[in-house]
């Protein structure tokens, strides 16, 4: 790690976050993400929207989301573990944090129109949510799997007035959904902006996503200060794109914090990648020996993702973040263990970063350490699925 | 002035439309004699493309295409290895997203390229600011680089697109992922754009699927590049003098 | 209504709000009734204890809840329309409020357990949710047919550490479970604290958990004039057992702002019952012409209830507050309105109170209006139910 | 002193300890020739169940037995109208839920048992501090009112409740619901309590449901209640033969 090095500031001009980043994409699309970008430097620098966006995130989303001392986990693994609360921001997850700033982005911008990618559903369902607020069309790409796996959530966002289309190309799933969104947007920029649900994609997309989403770090940071914490030793989050990692490790990428991200093993783009281009950007992918991508396999849909955004892929070249993979058979453990102990059923992808936790508690996490658990969602959305695994098992 | 457009200079010279088929390389197992029935049938170059898993700018055709072939085991060896059977001497251009030549390695790329009788590559994932290595290594191979300009391209970046642009500029007829159509779109303005800022030959693509469309294409451009409509009559089982037939009309109709 | 009253004090020494409430219960009961008042009694004039119950709610429930401007329901209605966002507090609805109160005094009590009832689950979960945070054993009881209607409630209270009793008796629903807590009490009321889940029961209940609920109305009171509404002209809730709208309606029980409850046609004990004793309280009933307890029926789980609140009831007979009711065929669309008007599912529930706005927007409720919403809950249980009828009509 | 307590004390000086066995009426078409039964096993007065949708304190046994009955359609009337034809004369008490009486309207409610030979009542939901009324209007038609004393009631409390209950005192054996058990529970210290602060007869009560703990209770109070037990065998089937034999073996213990 460079002495004295500046991390999570804004990337380069042309959005590379050291050799990762930048705007691979079509050139039907380069004056989109270029409006993009501009219309969000310029937002970004206006007040008066950067009060719209956290005035909506305070009365709609319900923020600040709480941090939560977790005293029983804490006695239980002889750490002090604090959890922010994403799970009871609107629609259950850190994915609103994003949408509302990309739909109000959109609306400024003229669109009267956004679509989306989905995996399980949260981000469509965010996006849905924000987009029926402002008023929006909104039309979510979910792989024609994920479609039947998800089907309840699918509803849900028909509900809010979304059209979903399920993705019939390549294997069906998230990547397939992020490749049939910017196909649509190549057809539709003049009034429709893509909100993308993560970290990832084209610059400025990884830059403004981790931006919309730093106000988990930066509200964390501040919550741990009135509590008396100050600067946690760990902060730790679970990373499908990235985008909840990011967002909190914004609020301490310049302390001495340890910054963990933790993938599922079978989506795991650092313990498993290499450098590659993909969905707009150069990043870690997981890929074969002849550079086509593979599908990621986990429990959880969230993290089923072969990338990972590439501010990630430039913290973990750099060293100033970790990075480590949990597999499928130690995430339900750690989702009961911390349901248990705290009364909070956190989502599977979250779980990840709980079981890493409980894992390296009083190992590579010395003994009374502090911890910060982003706590990225919620399990409701999950139970159906675990109760399913549990009743195999037993 | 690399050989491709040198050549593709000289065609236009000639007065002649380029007829530009696109191929998936190794969709069928005698996937190179469909290209040498397509330039007997008349084309001027020939489209490799590359399969690639996410082929985030191709239409369902393709994307069926690039699959099968994947399947079938394409690789950027295998293809080029395939091509070595190649009896017609015609221009042939790669194209294929960027992981392919990233992940294979950019100089190793350009150069096994260069190797297999291919003079240039159209990478339409590329954008021009992330270019400059991959310009670099097909410098050194005597590989064209060439972009897209699409009807979106605002007349200052057109400038510096067509002017990066080597062999030919490929002007995307519509905001449009490739597919079929049902007219020329906006291929008049872009191919337009292009002529105000440079002289490199400009041949119309995106949904160029009737003879029809080529003819039109043809009268205000220097040649149309013809993709879902020939990929899908070889999806559906097409035999080489099935494609000659194909690629015959179109030919009648630039001509 | 009398002129000068003090609506929602303190119920007089026995726990009677005018002839309603009261404590009918088993003479074994009485004992554990006393302890829990005058436990209850002692811990609400204890700042400390308030202080930590205040603590919880906000470090761990998420409170206080936002008030929302509900801005295009508004335009659509002709009215200024907010609400007052309980969906977002841990676990889904407000229920949260009442057991975080009624653990941490169990705890103050010596207890090691606890037990409640519960119809489709919410408040089961929240109860199962607050005993994992503290360490208590918890049982819950839920008739037998809620069991199956719910089964993905009974595997989230299991996940959280709970066992879950299907209760066979009766009709098999929430009354039942009702009773089975009460007789499942009497063989345990030295370790165990009953739970109860809304404000119903014999004293102290029905005011307790009035005022663990009152946060709601005191939250929003403030919420509103600090948005520059000062008092709405209505406050709206839906009224099961009467718990959410007696914590909203203890906001504003003394300002003339109108405060309207809505049953479900099916469950609609001001509507179609008269006084009766029940579940250790007197209030109004649905009953049969022999005083048999009527079976309530609705479209939302949580409104299944024959009985309502004693406070209500008095409310009800004194004019201070109204009670309409709604029934099963304007609730969906009620539902898909908010929806897709403000990207927010509310539970069927909460679904009731904004069809009755709907209905009465420009009738009853004068155009312009301030109208406070109390949005009960998340839809997010309700959604597979939806789905499924709505599935039926097409 | 109400004519129950009377007859009741006057048991009680006969040396005799009071058996109680308790009905749930309209059970069977025949249930009146049941309580016969029980008076010719033994049975020195009957608690005259009557259903309720509700029965809170309750166990399985009783609350199947009063569903059952009220899928019969008793009611109050009816229940009273059957008892016209008791040929047995026997002191009866009835017990039920205070909604029952709160429906049917209290004064006729008292009036209705007093009319139909029903000498007390115990409402177990109704507590003394809500039984004012209720007493108030036993008052006028002669009707004793009843209430329990449980292991958890206070000594300040058992003064006051034990004080108030006419007829006999309920001193319930445990804290749980009606249901069978293996003991007496806490019935010792609960009669203690009692005879403590009154002299009223006191019967024990709650999970009485062998000969052999009537006799235990028997000898520590005036009296036993048989409940769930003896409504168990009538569930099952049993006629009025086989109650009386159940009856007299109670009777028989407490001898
Ligand atoms: C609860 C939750 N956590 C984490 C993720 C992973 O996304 P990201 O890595 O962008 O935070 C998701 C994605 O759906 C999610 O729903
Ligand atoms: C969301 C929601 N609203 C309302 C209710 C009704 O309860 P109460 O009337 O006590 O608020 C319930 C009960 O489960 C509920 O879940």
């Amino acid at each position: 790690m460079a002495d004295g090095a500046v991390f999570m500031s804004s990337p380069d001009e042309r959005g590379h976050f050291g050799s990762f980043g930048g705007r691979f994409v079509p050139e039907a699309l380069i004056a989109a993400c270029l409006e993009v970008e501009f219309a969000f430097r310029d937002a970004w620098s206006d007040a008066e929207f950067v009060e719209e966006y956290q005035r909506v995130l305070h009365q709609f989303a319900g923020r600040p989301t709480p941090v939560t001392p977790l005293d029983r986990l804490s006695s239980h693994l002889g750490l002090r573990v604090y959890a922010k609360r994403e799970d009871l921001a609107h629609t259950g997850s850190h994915k609103i944090n994003n949408v509302i700033g990309q739909t109000l982005l959109a609306k400024r911008m003229g669109k009267s129109r956004v679509i989306a990618e989905t995996g399980a559903g949260q981000h469509g369902v965010a996006t849905a949510t924000a987009a029926a607020r402002l008023g929006l069309e909104c039309t979510v790409f979910m792989g024609e799997l994920d479609t039947v796996r998800q089907e309840l959530n699918v509803f849900r966002m028909q509900l809010l007035g979304a059209t979903v289309v399920p993705v019939l190309s390549g294997s069906r799933t998230l990547k397939d959904a992020v490749n049939e969104a910017m196909r649509e947007w190549v057809t539709c920029v003049e009034n429709t902006h893509y909100c993308l649900g993560s970290v990832m994609g084209p610059h400025p997309f990884p830059w403004m996503v981790r931006e919309l989403q730093s106000i988990i770090g930066h509200e964390a940071a501040r919550q741990l200060d009135e509590l008396g914490v100050g600067t946690p030793d760990l902060v730790v989050a679970c990373v499908g794109g990235g985008s909840n990692a990011a967002g909190v490790f914004a609020g301490f990428a310049n302390t001495p914090a340890r910054l963990v991200g933790i993938e599922a093993a079978g989506g795991s783009a650092v313990g498993k990648g290499s450098p590659g281009v993909l969905h707009g950007m150069r990043s870690l992918l997981m890929q074969d020996e002849f550079g086509q991508i593979e599908e990621a396999f986990s429990i959880s849909a969230g993290l089923d993702y072969p990338g990972i955004g590439p501010e990630h892929a430039y913290l973990a070249e750099s060293g100033r973040a970790e990075y480590y993979a949990i597999g499928d058979e130690d995430v339900i453990g750690a989702l009961q263990l911390l349901s248990e102990l705290e009364g909070i059923i956190p989502a599977l992808e979250t779980a990840h970063a709980v079981a890493w936790i409980a894992q390296e508690a009083g190992k590579s996490i010395g003994a009374g350490s502090t911890v910060l658990l982003n706590l990225s969602g919620r399990g409701d959305k999950d139970v159906a699925q675990v109760r399913a695994i549990l009743d195999d098992k037993s | 002035m690399k050989s491709l457009e040198a050549e593709l200079r000289q065609l236009r010279e000639s007065g002649r439309k380029a007829l530009v088929p696109y191929f998936v390389a190794g969709l069928t197992p005698d996937w190179v004699r469909h290209v040498e029935a397509a330039v007997h049938g008349g084309a001027d170059a020939v489209e490799i493309g590359i399969p690639f898993s996410d082929p985030m700018i191709d239409g369902v055709v393709i994307q069926e295409a690039a699959l099968r072939s994947l399947r079938l085991g394409t690789t950027i060896d295998s293809l080029c290895a395939d091509l070595a059977s190649l009896s017609a001497s015609v221009p042939l251009v790669a194209m294929t997203y960027f992981n392919i030549f990233h992940h294979y390695g950019l100089e190793r790329s350009a150069g096994k390229l260069h190797a297999s009788g291919i003079g240039g590559a159209i990478v339409p994932d590329l954008s021009l600011e992330e270019a400059e290595e991959w310009k670099r290594v097909c410098d050194q191979s005597d590989v064209a680089t060439i972009f897209l300009v699409a009807p979106s391209t605002s007349s200052e970046r057109v400038a510096k697109v067509a002017a990066a642009s080597e062999g030919f500029v490929y002007a995307s007829a519509r905001m449009a992922v490739t597919g079929q159509a049902a007219d020329i779109g906006d291929a008049e303005r872009v191919v337009g754009s292009v002529r105000a800022v440079c002289d490199t030959p400009t041949y119309v693509g995106i949904g160029i699927s009737t003879p029809q469309l080529a003819e039109e294409a043809g009268e205000i451009s220097d040649g149309v590049i013809v993709g879902s409509a020939l990929v899908r009559l070889i999806l559906d089982g097409a035999d080489a003098s099935q494609v000659e037939t194909f690629v015959a009309s179109f030919r009648h109709a630039l001509d």
